[in-house]
């Protein structure tokens, strides 16, 4: 009856997504909004990476919006899970001494290409979101492959989660009262093309970024974790 | 006064933001300071929206972030619609953070602030934007501190309803996606009024499809119709102060963002709005049914903020001037009765231990002040003069009159029903806290000051508002050509 | 070869949509449930890519002399989609910190079981 | 090409309704993680790197992270 019902409504779905998509056959040519992405968000912003130059620079208040739905879902995760009482999820295995060597051997160059990622986010593919996830996979990692658990240290998490969102909020206000009144505005040169130092105020909100997203997913993890002491 | 005038609308979404992000830093420093971050942020945001509000009416601020002009960069409008909203949200989150200072005190506080802080901010995103992805983003934001603080007190009731509310409204916001891409797939923007330019006529399918699943996954966390199963156990299990804010605030924002889509979007005409009507009125009699039998205050609160979105609905989809004005007004009008309702609600039954109806007897001779508040909410909830749910029914019943169909007049009565029943619950819980003796000998104390300070504004204005409805109406007017007149709103835009 | 040039990725797409939405809507298990979303999601996020696809594009990116801006996919789905992408984590972190709550409480994941609220 | 596309887009259906299918909670965990794995694969194909690297590292390594934790904490077999 359940399934019935749920097949006919999602038949339904489809009959109208089909009808829809007969207007806009797969692989046509841009429209204006985003040919004047492509043709002028090199001068706009300064970023060789348009999708970035979009990220931050056309579209910046979604990403405001999207790094706060990440602190919210951490405090949220938080608010959820802290009224429980701790406990363990049972007896861990130790782990292997191949994972523990390959942890440590690893460790460091999963966060060097994180940082590498987020700090060259304007340039090749990548950006503060791909480079916290990758950070935080390596926190994940150490999760699996150290004995004793060791936690995040929670001051230090909390610092670089706020800090980072208001370095980018603080950016944004900046650029609300230097030269042009435009929140987010690019109030810094936008240097030499192609280069690490260009385009602006966008490297520095990605590197916040990446600090805020790594230290926040990470957290995630860890709360999710949260063995008895 | 003139330097507040001129400040950026963008400061409305910007810093309460920011202080949510600051409160875990001073958390390390005080705890003592985090829970009048809240106060703070929402008596700025009321003090700018109110600055500004007299200035949008005659024209809208368009506040283009980060420089790119409209179809490029995100831009927010600030309109007289847009305004009055988050002029609406500034000042109930004020007050009701005041309320919350001495309310709050099991949990991790510290917490319950920054959600408090990003849910008002995320609707008064909402309200604000002026591009559709964007407007996806701070429902997220809405919805996702919505779902984190149903859970807050983590009982079984709150988790339970929190895992309810977030399966659907999961699906929903998957929908809205879903309906941006298609819309973005043939018209190649986001923006508002460059997607309400390019679409001319909102029956073919390629426009009717988006627009519907857009509708299904906004009308989710507005509770029209067949989309309401999880509002009442959602609204019942939180704390009650943010009972007050999910019913009175959330639910309005979603049913704004679909007023958005369906007016100046896609423009709708005709038949359309028939159909809306009839939801409407099933949404009325369904809510005000369930409410009658509830033998739970809150999830009776709850079950009348879904008759009242009802009639709200039923007042938009009017689509005449009196018709949207009269729904802008009963959103004012139920914002205040019923966040007035539920946090005097919420006092009665922190000091009485339960939440049943049976269990407020005598409440009326223990907490005057309390007992008195809740009954101005309630009248004002029916529609009694002089009360500010008077004079916004008024203006939908005249609307429906002046619209001069049988069938409105025929509907209008269906819904006038919908009140009776609605009277005679609120009536009977009057009752009970009025006439009814307890046998319970012990001494339930009044709420403190700053509760008493939050609910007797609330009151205050209720009555204000109920003795001055013209001194609104002129908002409420420009509001409403706004909704209607979507050329005007594309104009003020694009330039 | 024409249809399959012109459909595969909407087809990829909307199966994963469907499906999602399926499991979403008859499973009873609420773990089950959130794969289903993340399913969804995926799904969505494959939809909005395919929309921006232009036929022998390139990425959005000038990464080395003689790419031409003509030539670039749209870069607004991508954008819209890695936002997408963080927020849908979001909701399944939120998601899943319910379900370990949810499992404390009720002992049990069936979501049929779970019937404290009635009308 | 075209070939390759269509084949992996069946393979990532099939792994969707395996994930339906499943009663151990772990194996639809890492069937979902299959079809984020390459559905990442199917956006650097349709010229989205950064997309491709986000899908990769957050949609399959932490989410699948994510869900094992809460299997965990709960428990493996769907009822």
């Amino acid at each position: 009856m359940k399934k019935g019902v749920s097949i006919i409504l999602l038949l339904i779905l489809l009959w109208g997504v089909v009808a829809a998509l007969s207007e806009m056959p797969f692989g046509k040519a841009k429209l204006e909004v985003a040919g004047h992405y492509t043709d002028y968000g090199k001068e706009d912003t300064g970023a060789a990476n348009i999708v970035t130059s979009v990220v931050l620079g056309y579209r910046g208040f979604d990403t405001l919006g999207e790094v706060t739905v990440l602190f919210l879902a951490c405090i949220g995760l938080a608010v959820v899970l802290s009224t429980l009482k701790k406990q363990g999820c049972g007896a861990r295995q130790t782990p292997s001494l191949i994972l523990n060597t390959g942890f440590r051997f690893l460790f460091p160059l999963i966060l060097l290409f994180g940082t590498y990622v987020f700090m060259h986010g304007h340039l090749s593919p990548g950006g503060g979101f791909q480079g916290g996830a990758v950070i935080a996979s390596g926190f994940v990692l150490m999760y699996l492959s150290v004995p004793k658990i060791k936690r995040l240290n929670h001051f230090v998490s909390t610092l670089f989660e706020s800090v980072g969102g208001l370095i980018f909020l603080v950016i944004g206000l900046i650029g609300l009262k230097l030269g042009s009144q435009y929140f987010l505005n690019n109030f810094l040169p936008n240097g030499e093309f192609n280069t690490l130092l260009s385009a602006g105020i966008i490297p520095v909100i990605y590197i916040a970024i990446g600090f805020k997203v790594g230290s926040e997913l990470s957290k995630i993890i860890d709360v999710l974790l949260e063995e008895s002491e | 006064m003139n330097e507040i005038m001129n400040l950026n609308p963008v400061l409305l979404i910007a810093v309460p933001i920011g202080l949510a992000m600051l409160v875990p830093i001073l958390g390390l420093m005080s705890s003592k300071i985090v829970k009048w971050v809240p106060v703070v942020g929402f008596l700025f945001n009321s003090v700018v929206s109110l600055a500004v509000l007299p200035r949008v009416l005659n024209q809208p601020i368009i506040v283009k972030i980060a420089g790119f002009a409209p179809p490029f960069g995100i831009n927010l409008v600030a309109g007289p619609v847009g305004m009055f909203l988050a002029a609406l949200i500034a000042v109930s989150g004020f007050l009701v953070a005041v309320y919350s200072l001495d309310y709050i005190h099991e949990g991790a506080a510290e917490k319950y602030h920054i959600l408090f802080l990003l849910l008002l901010s995320g609707a008064t995103g909402v309200v604000l934007t002026g591009d559709i992805f964007n407007l996806f983003v701070f429902f997220e934001i809405l919805c996702i501190s919505s779902y984190a603080l149903v859970a807050y007190l983590g009982n079984r009731s709150g988790i339970e309803a929190a895992v309810k509310y977030l399966i659907q409204g999961a699906i929903g916001s998957s929908l809205l996606l879903i309906g941006i891409g298609l819309l973005y797939g043939q018209f190649g923007t986001l923006n508002m009024a460059d997607l309400a330019q390019n679409i001319t006529s909102f029956s073919e399918p390629s426009v009717f499809v988006p627009m519907i699943l857009m509708v299904t996954g906004l009308g989710i966390e507005a509770a029209i119709f067949p989309l309401n199963a999880w509002l009442p156990d959602a609204h019942s299990s939180a704390p009650s102060s943010i009972s007050a804010v999910l019913s009175g605030i959330a639910i309005e924002v979603g049913l704004y963002a679909v007023i958005r889509v369906v007016f100046t979007i896609c423009h709708v005409t005709g038949s359309f709005f028939v159909f809306l009507v009839a939801i409407a009125v099933v949404t009325v009699l369904i809510g005000e049914m369930s409410a009658f039998g509830q033998k739970n205050i809150k999830r009776m609160l709850a079950y009348s903020s879904i008759g009242q979105i009802g009639l709200i609905l039923f007042a938009f989809s009017l689509a005449t001037e009196f018709g949207v004005s009269g729904g802008l007004f009963q959103m004012l009008s139920h914002t205040l009765g019923k966040v007035l309702l539920f946090l005097s609600a919420g006092y009665m039954i922190y000091r009485t231990g339960s939440m049943e109806i049976s269990s407020f007897e005598g409440v009326g001779k223990k907490m005057p002040w309390t007992a008195l508040f809740f009954t101005i909410g309630t009248l004002s909830i029916i529609g009694l003069p002089p009360f500010a749910g008077f004079s916004s029914k008024f203006l939908i019943i005249k609307a429906a009159l002046a619209k001069g169909d049988l069938l409105y007049i025929l509907l209008m009565g269906i819904v006038l029903l919908g009140t009776v029943i609605e009277g005679t619950y609120f009536f009977r819980v009057v009752q009970v806290i009025y006439f009814k003796e307890s046998n319970n000998k012990t001494e339930p104390e009044g709420p403190p000051v700053s509760g008493l300070i939050s609910m007797s504004v609330f009151a205050i204005l209720v009555v204000l508002i109920g003795l001055f409805p013209n001194a609104i109406l002129k908002i409420l007017t420009t509001a409403a050509s706004e909704l209607l007149n979507n050329l005007e709103y594309i104009r003020s835009v694009l330039g | 070869m024409s249809f399959l040039q012109n459909y595969a990725y909407y087809t990829g797409a909307f199966g994963l949509i469907l499906i999602g939405l399926f499991i979403m809507m008859t499973k009873r298990n609420y773990i089950k449930i959130i794969i289903g979303l993340s399913i969804l999601e995926t799904g969505v996020n494959l939809f909005l890519i395919a929309v921006g696809y232009i036929s022998g594009g390139t990425a959005p990116i000038f990464s080395r002399s003689g790419i031409t801006a003509e030539k670039m996919v749209d870069p607004v789905p991508q954008a819209l989609v890695l936002t997408a992408i963080v927020i849908g984590v979001a909701v399944l972190g939120m998601a899943l910190a319910l379900a370990i709550r949810l499992h404390k409480h009720f002992g049990t994941l069936n979501l049929l079981e779970i019937r404290e609220q009635r009308w | 090409m075209i070939i390759i596309v269509s084949v992996l887009i069946i393979i990532m259906l099939a792994a969707a309704v395996a994930a339906c299918i499943f009663k151990d909670l772990l194996s639809a965990t890492i069937a979902s993680c299959m079809v984020s794995l390459i559905a990442a694969v199917l956006f650097f194909f349709l010229q989205a790197p950064d997309v491709a690297m986000a899908e990769a590292s957050i949609g399959a390594a932490l989410v699948t992270a994510v869900f094992v934790i809460a299997i965990r904490r709960t428990r493996r077999y769907e009822e």
